[in-house]
């Protein structure tokens, strides 16, 4: 049906045309809005009680569902016939299509100011924007260094880790209780954290690395749960569920200030953080090391043969990115003054994750603007209160059917030369 | 012998680069590879032909680390090499990377490339084990870090010249023609600067105009960068024309060895391989 | 019996076919032959409908191809020996070879055909429990062409049969082309880079360059033509 | 554009509106798998602003509810307090988590936020000292452990007690508390000292061990769907001792998804007297409002919006100082008791008392 | 010992419910290599429609049996029909996408699907009717199983020897096995790969909801958060067989219930599920392809 779709008769006059579409997706669509219906009748209409045993019909429900489901159906095939026609668009394209935008983005004219603006705009946020927007920020920004964190282990050398919150855990225990026990303070624990990330990563990737695609996947996920259960059950060593409060916030020169200034001087630290990481990741990935990476997640076999260490290579991928998880764990403790197991969940590494793919493997760009999309938007749908998470789970699933490489597609420097002149 | 155009006669050609003695390989029940002995020396061409199923690619497999074979010996003689040995060094069942390392770089009967990488970025895959920058240089990417990346690429493209495939050097992989490919693989793996170069099936899937292109370019290199190349390939032609010394294995076996036209009028090896009218 | 019609195909901007015409008649081989990247692998790929061809049309026995998925033109009795053999790797060569008869029904019929790819290609009665995924390339060439045969297609796309293969056993395929070709009437379109081979096996011969049918005539007459001899007969 | 549109959230007119409206924060798991315990506060706080409203609202304001999810995480809990002391929401109910709560309390400390928990039962949150801007509604571990505790050792004479808990913070905090109480007791032996998976589908083998340790009694601190299951399963191995749990567990539900297995079961809890007429009101609304019956902490989360509105409207304004003036002066009618607060911010007035299920209903004991 | 058998019984009864599931999450792995976290979702899914079937039913004052038998068909039939509606919403426009995308959107639906049963139902835990009758020779054993456990245990066993029989010899199982390896060649021996996929959804979603409505019924208790917990083990049970592996995800399903039950019994509860993934850890570093996994054949 769909591949029928493309082929078009030109000689169809515009307006008929638009008409047979438009009958076609309400056709279309009621089909979906029955179906749905039909699917989702018992658990929206009926409740019942076994106890009491009695039994609740609440038909209207069937009607919300009904014409819910009808209008979404409509904007659904609208939007996959869109889909398909940029997919078929772009096949006729010519060379490596850059669509305006990526194309502008490209072009350092444009880039050099607009990332200055951006840059303006991203040092005077916390003077116009109330605390509650600062502070979101700032949690945003750690998920900004976390996806680029895990974006080096998932999207440059292509492990899928699903236990990568681990190595935040472990950055975040560790200064929570050198702050506890030995009153060390934010900058002297940074570094250390970073170290222990690094430990960890050798430590957990040394045994499992060789293991395959998703294989390898169950076992990060294995560890995440192991050292979240270790936490949550080892109370001597790290107070167990009831966590650690009142760590210290970053020091500044000692002088004591609110909530407000702390977090605005956070949010400075994140900034800076997160153009390092930038800064880090763009090196790597324009090295020997990320041509290594790449080439392993291409085809690994023949990168032994090329005389590539795999082993090593994935290690340095993974216990880099675990580096970089601990620094944010070290951060996050710091920020929210208290820790404990239930912020490393597995569902926090699969938001991460999401915000690696979902903004585009690869891409410095889409990670941060999936970070800021997957934690920024469950804030902003506050407003929505009881639908929000809801409205958040249909977007992750309409952004990935939409844009199945992420928001922004990852342009990787390609390393050419110019044949004329060489040659 | 007119066919050898080098007329660098087998013999005498030097000392032993790889030599294999008595090597077997299993797989569960089967027998792969049975006490293979193998001979390669400086600057030689040697064929390696046989039946579909002879256990030809196995043998490669077990010369580069992917198989350790069950029993038997492997030793190489590297040219150079931080630690120079003469004497050799065992490698049956090192790491597939530490013989790329030594110096023995393979290419594959399927073809694998890094297909979403350009021809060029293939190639400095290969020059990855020649270099050294680490995390540090590649983040602070110093002058010798500059330099050295500089060298990577005047370097890999030099390999790429050399193969014929400079026009193509910003082509991805999976865009280029099935001939372009086998050379790609052939510049990457010269790129490793190794003193044995295994080729498997080179010309497979070329029409015979390329075959011979593919030919001449393997006598260059040879002379060029003084390697010695190790073949496999059912092209007879190309076998006959190129090589100095084959080895026929079938079953697992070598069943017979000697110069190209020794071989060729073997009975054994026109009954289990050539077939009795030979003109292929 | 097949006939493609001003065929253009893409990959992704790409453009690989232009303006392909080739007809194929009932009974007959033919052969397309070309360089490295002419386009061969992309026309059988239209054919099959693994590619849809953006203009022209595919028709076979009188009915058009376009937007029929793979599944039912092969349905329809046409089947193919893909470039790169894909074989299926954990399955035994005995499944790999059940999977070619996946449409047939016919009990008797594919026990027959069975025997009698186990007397074309001996070894794969030998390794008959093996997983295809560990066989050796010639071996698997072998695999794909029988699982080919399992399926009893009116029309057999056979892509570079030859590849890998060594001598005793090129001479023995050909053999098997034309012999299937004669014995049960199947309608044979061959792509090869053995040029010398295949146009010696086939009834009529196309040339194919960047995409386009440049040369169309019997074979004998190729053999003869003195392009061809230079570009591809090596000669 | 994404600038431009937060500067349009960005509202100066809450504040216009504030003067003529009154905002109670609920703060609390309102999504994820712990929803079930901070949602009935949520509609708990609606139908005690709903009955102040019909009266004209407190000081004339109308009481807004203004929910905010944390999903019982410290980060999102810091996020929901934020933007509730950005939105310059004064009083708050919540957070569900102690944990949570902890991690919210230093910004609501900082902006001066009267802050009121249903069920953080952590006992450091008030006996630390270190927030005199909380309070709660329920009692703390120390307090529900040493009951619990005290009772199946005095009480019942227990001997060999296995204690149990679900590795959360509510329960393993519990189950610590008792653990120590009757370790200083000395008149019994905690024979075993185990955090069970929440969540799992089957027990049996704590539930042997514990058989096999010989205990007399199971001390259970969590919630009721383990309490429930644990209780069924040991029913099922013909392990039939007593079974003594805290307010996590003094639940309808529990009972409901029990059945005939809960029978005979303890649990701790804030009196309710059978003729307290705030909770009977309480039942009703919430039977009348949502068809079905409040879930966990839902009398706490009721007694804790009737006594922050109480004190705002005692306090004539939502003054920091002077709400919480109130909230330590003031009696209010709750369906926990009449409650006023102490010196560190727990509720005084709750007669804490432990209870047992007969006929499928929990009935006074103690 | 009868200690130690106990907690033989005990993992073995936990095992099989992990199997039960493990065998749906195995084969959707098996043919498109997806992890599938929505699949604890179905089996959720699965779970509230016995609820409502059986509470509509008990109202009307219906046997016991039969409203297990009619529970068991509707729910089967409509998890189903939602395992076939989420794949061709979710996953089947990104059959060709980078294949990190059908996992997060596996991820997105699976928090669409809690939120929709959470709000459509309730969040709280829901008692559900002990649907199960108790078998009056099982009293004897009790110490060890019950019937609800014998149950589970059975169905999990019939219902590996069915998919092992349907996979190996059915056209259907050939089609799903040729579509696992290799889509591109199975389309061309003239397999329908969308059908197949379809297929392989909906009787996965029927295997979770059979799953559903017996663990809940020997539970006794459900809410809209019970997916999330099982989808993890049965992924894990599932890997830890071999994926793809239909007798795998069996044994996985044990091997995981005894490591658990016996780590309880003999160390401590608290690090059951340490004890659980560090046998996984290890068995996987001894057999990087799970129990019964086969290594995918590689040649190069
Ligand atoms: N991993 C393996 N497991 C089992 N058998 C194998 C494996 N690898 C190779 N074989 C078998 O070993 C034999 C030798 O295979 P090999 O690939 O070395 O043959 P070859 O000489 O390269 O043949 P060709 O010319 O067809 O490529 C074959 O019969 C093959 O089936
Ligand atoms: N998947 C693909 N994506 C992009 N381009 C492709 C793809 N497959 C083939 N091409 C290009 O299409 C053109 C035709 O390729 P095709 O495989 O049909 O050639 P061929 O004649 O079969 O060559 P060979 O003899 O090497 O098999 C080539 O230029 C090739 O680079
Ligand atoms: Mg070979
Ligand atoms: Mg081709």
């Amino acid at each position: 049906m769909e591949r029928a779709n493309i082929i078009q008769n030109p000689i169809q006059n515009p307006i008929q045309n638009v008409v047979r579409h438009v009958v076609r997706h309400v056709k279309q669509a009621l089909v979906a809005a029955v179906w749905l219906s039909f699917l989702t009748l018992p658990i929206m209409v009926i409740r019942v009680d076994t106890v009491e045993k009695t039994v609740t019909w609440r038909w209207m429900h069937l009607a919300y569902m009904a014409v819910g489901s009808f209008v979404l159906a409509l904007a659904w095939y609208a939007m996959m016939e869109r889909r398909n026609k940029s997919q078929a668009k772009k096949e006729l394209e010519t060379v490596e299509r850059v669509s305006a935008l990526a194309g502008m983005l490209a072009d350092p004219r444009i880039t050099r100011p607009l990332m200055a603006f951006g840059l303006l705009v991203a040092v005077a946020f916390p003077w116009f924007f109330s605390l509650y927007q600062t502070n979101i920020l700032v949690s945003a920004l750690i998920y900004v260094v976390l996806g680029l964190g895990l974006n080096i282990t998932v999207g440059l050398a292509g492990l899928l880790d699903l236990g990568y919150v681990a190595f935040y855990a472990v950055g975040a225990y560790t200064y929570a209780l050198l702050n506890h026990h030995f009153h060390l303070g934010f900058w002297a624990v940074l570094p250390l954290g970073a170290v222990m990330g690094a430990f960890f990563g050798i430590l957990l990737g040394f045994p499992v690395l060789r293991l395959r695609g998703d294989y390898l996947a169950i076992v990060t996920l294995g560890f995440g749960q192991i050292i979240r259960l270790v936490l949550e059950n080892w109370s001597a060593f790290s107070y167990g569920p009831s966590g650690i409060s009142n760590i210290d916030r970053p020091g500044l020169f000692g002088i004591s200030y609110s909530v407000e200034q702390a977090t605005t001087y956070m949010y400075y630290i994140m900034l800076a953080l997160v153009l390092l990481t930038i800064f880090v990741t763009a090196r790597l990935k324009d090295s020997r090391i990320g041509r290594a990476w790449l080439a392993l997640r291409e085809d690994e076999i023949a990168c032994q043969a090329m005389g590539i260490d795999n082993t090593r290579a994935k290690l340095m991928a993974f216990s880099l990115g675990a580096t970089l998880a601990a620094l944010m764990g070290v951060v996050f403790a710091a920020k929210t003054t208290f820790i404990n197991p239930a912020s490393f969940t597995f569902m926090e590494s699969a938001m991460i994750l999401a915000i690696v793919v979902l903004g585009g493997m690869g891409s410095v760009l889409g990670v941060i603007l999936g970070a800021f999309l997957l934690m920024l938007l469950p804030e902003y749908l506050r407003a929505f209160s009881e639908y929000r998470m809801l409205i958040f789970g249909a977007t992750m699933v309409l952004i990935m059917v939409f844009r199945p490489e992420g928001l922004v597609r990852a342009k990787r420097k390609v390393y050419t030369i110019n044949v004329e002149a060489a040659g | 012998m007119a066919q050898n155009p080098t007329g660098m006669n087998g013999q005498n050609a030097g000392q032993a680069v790889l030599s294999v003695r008595n090597v077997s390989m299993n797989f569960g029940g089967l027998r792969a590879l049975s006490e293979v002995d193998v001979d390669v020396r400086q600057g030689e061409v040697v064929a390696l032909i046989g039946p579909n199923g002879a256990g030809k690619t196995t043998f490669f497999n077990c010369i580069t680390g992917i198989y350790t074979p069950s029993e038997g010996e492997i030793t190489a003689y590297p040219k150079s090499g931080k630690p120079k040995r003469a004497d050799g060094i065992r490698i049956n069942g090192m790491r597939t990377n530490l013989v790329c390392e030594l110096g023995m770089a393979r290419t594959f009967q399927n073809i694998r490339l890094f297909p979403s990488m350009t021809a060029l970025e293939n190639v400095m895959i290969g020059r990855h084990c020649r270099t050294s920058t680490g995390i540090l240089g590649a983040v602070l990417r110093g002058p010798g870090t500059r330099r050295e990346e500089q060298e990577v690429v005047d370097k890999s493209f030099e390999m790429l010249t050399k193969v014929g495939l400079e026009k193509l050097a910003n082509e991805y992989a999976r865009n280029l023609p099935y001939g372009a490919q086998r050379r790609l693989e052939i510049a990457r793996a010269l790129a490793t600067e190794p003193f044995l170069l295994l080729l498997d099936e080179p010309a497979a899937g070329m029409n015979p105009q390329e075959t011979e292109e593919l030919k001449q370019m393997v006598i260059r290199i040879r002379e060029e960068f003084k390697v010695s190349v190790l073949l496999i390939e059912h092209d007879m032609k190309m076998v006959m024309s190129l090589s100095d010394r084959i080895y026929v294995m079938e079953y697992g076996r070598i069943i017979s060895t000697g110069t190209p036209k020794e071989v060729s009028e073997d009975p054994q090896v026109i009954r289990a391989y050539l077939g009795e009218d030979s003109d292929a | 019996m097949l006939e493609l019609k001003h065929i253009d195909a893409f990959y992704g901007n790409i453009q690989a076919l232009r303006d392909v015409n080739i007809k194929v008649g009932e009974g007959e081989i033919i052969t397309l032959i070309g360089a490295n990247g002419a386009g061969k692998t992309t026309t059988l790929m239209t054919i099959c409908g693994l590619v849809p061809p953006r203009n022209g049309q595919v028709l076979f026995q009188g009915q058009s191809l376009s937007g029929v998925s793979p599944d039912k033109v092969v349905a329809r009795g046409i089947c193919q020996v893909p470039e790169g053999r894909l074989i299926f790797p954990d399955l035994t060569v005995q499944e790999n070879l059940d999977m070619g008869a996946f449409l047939r029904i016919d009990k008797a019929g594919i026990k027959t055909d069975l025997d009698q790819v186990f007397g074309l290609f001996p070894i794969l009665l030998e390794r008959r429990g093996q997983l295809g995924g560990t066989l050796s390339g010639g071996e698997q060439q072998m695999l794909a062409i029988s699982r080919a045969l399992m399926a009893r297609p009116k029309l057999l796309l056979l892509d570079e049969p030859s590849l890998g293969l060594a001598p005793l056993i090129i001479r023995q395929i050909f053999a098997i082309i034309k012999q299937i070709n004669s014995e049960s009437n199947t309608t044979i379109f061959l792509v090869e880079q053995n040029a010398n081979q295949a146009l010696k096996a086939a009834h009529r011969g196309y040339v194919m360059e960047n995409g386009r049918i440049t040369l169309e005539d019997s074979c004998d007459k190729l053999l003869a033509n003195d392009e061809v001899k230079k570009a591809y007969l090596g000669l | 554009g994404e600038k431009k549109d937060e500067k349009k959230a960005e509202a100066p007119k809450q504040e216009a509106a504030a003067a003529k409206k009154l905002v109670l924060g609920v703060a609390g798991a309102q999504s994820g798998d712990l929803a079930s315990y901070g949602l009935p506060s949520v509609n708990a706080a609606k139908l005690v602003a709903k009955e102040w409203n019909a009266k004209g609202g407190v000081n004339g304001m109308q009481v807004e509810v203004l929910p905010m999810d944390d999903q019982c995480k410290p980060e999102l809990a810091t996020n929901a307090a934020t933007k509730l002391v950005s939105e310059k929401v004064a009083i708050v109910i919540g957070h569900i988590c102690s944990g949570a709560t902890k991690a919210a309390l230093p910004i609501y400390k900082d902006a001066k936020v009267v802050v009121m928990s249903p069920s953080a039962t952590s006992t450091e949150l008030t006996q630390s000292g270190d927030y005199p801007n909380f309070f709660r509604t329920i009692s703390y571990d120390l307090i529900q452990g040493n009951a619990a505790a005290n009772f199946a050792t005095a009480e019942l004479k227990l001997k060999k007690i296995a204690v149990i808990h679900d590795k959360g913070d509510y329960g393993k905090g519990f189950a610590e508390s008792a653990k120590k109480a009757i370790e200083d007791g000395k008149a019994a032996k905690v024979v075993m000292f185990e955090g069970i998976t929440p969540g799992g589908v089957d027990y049996s083998a704590v539930i042997q061990k514990i058989k096999a340790a010989g205990a007399d009694c199971v001390l259970f601190g969590g919630y009721h769907p383990e309490a429930s299951k644990i209780v069924t399963q040991m029913h099922k191995k013909n392990l039939k001792i007593a079974f003594v749990s805290d307010d996590g567990v003094k639940d309808d539900t529990f009972i409901k998804t029990a059945g005939v297995d809960a029978e005979g079961v303890y649990a701790t809890g804030p009196q309710i007297l059978a003729d307290n007429a705030v909770f009977k009101k309480a039942l009703a609304d919430h039977q009348k409002e949502f068809g079905s019956e409040p879930g966990a902490f839902y009398s706490q989360a009721y007694a804790a919006a009737q006594a922050l509105l109480n004190a705002v409207a005692k306090a004539g304004s939502t003054d920091y100082d002077k709400v919480v003036a109130a909230l330590h002066s003031e009696y209010v009618e709750t369906p926990v008791g009449k409650i006023k607060f102490d010196a560190k911010g727990d509720a005084e007035g709750v007669s804490f008392s432990v209870y047992q299920v007969k006929d499928g209903k929990y009935v006074l004991v103690k | 010992m009868e200690y130690f058998l106990q907690l033989f019984f005990g993992g073995l009864s936990r095992g099989s419910v992990y199997a039960l599931i493990a065998l749906g999450y195995t084969m959707v792995y098996g043919i498109i290599e997806l992890i599938n976290f929505a699949h604890g979702e179905i089996y959720m899914i699965g779970a509230f429609m016995g609820l409502i079937v059986a509470g509509v039913l008990t109202t009307l004052g219906w046997p016991v049996l039969s409203i297990l038998a009619i529970a068991l068909v509707v729910s089967v039939l409509y998890s189903a029909a939602y395992g076939y509606t989420v794949e061709k919403i979710a996953y089947k426009p990104l059959r060709s996408a980078p294949r990190l995308a059908p996992l997060i959107s596996a991820i997105g639906m699976s928090i669409l699907l809690q939120n929709y049963i959470m709000l459509a139902q309730t969040p709280d835990f829901l008692p559900f009717p002990r649907l199960i009758p108790e078998l009056a020779f099982m009293d004897a054993v009790s110490n060890y199983l019950g019937t609800s456990d014998l149950f589970i245990i059975a169905t999990s066993l019939v219902v590996m020897i069915a998919l092992t029989f349907f996979i190996k010899f059915t056209r259907m199982g050939k089609a799903m096995r040729a579509t696992a390896q290799n889509r591109k060649m199975a389309m061309l021996v003239g397999v329908n790969v969308d059908q197949v996929i379809s297929v392989t959804f909906i009787i996965g979603s029927s295997l979770a909801a059979v799953g559903g409505v017996l663990i809940a019924a020997h539970v006794g208790q459900i809410n809209f958060a019970i997916g999330f917990l099982a989808g993890i083990k049965a992924f894990t049970a599932a890997v830890l067989g071999g994926i793809g592996s239909i007798p795998g995800a069996v044994l996985g399903g044990l091997v995981l219930g005894w490591a658990e039950s016996f780590a309880t019994g003999y160390i401590s509860s608290d690090y059951e599920d340490v004890f659980a993934f560090l046998l996984l850890v290890v068995i996987l570093i001894f057999r990087p392809a799970g129990l019964l996994g086969k290594q995918r054949a590689q040649k190069v």
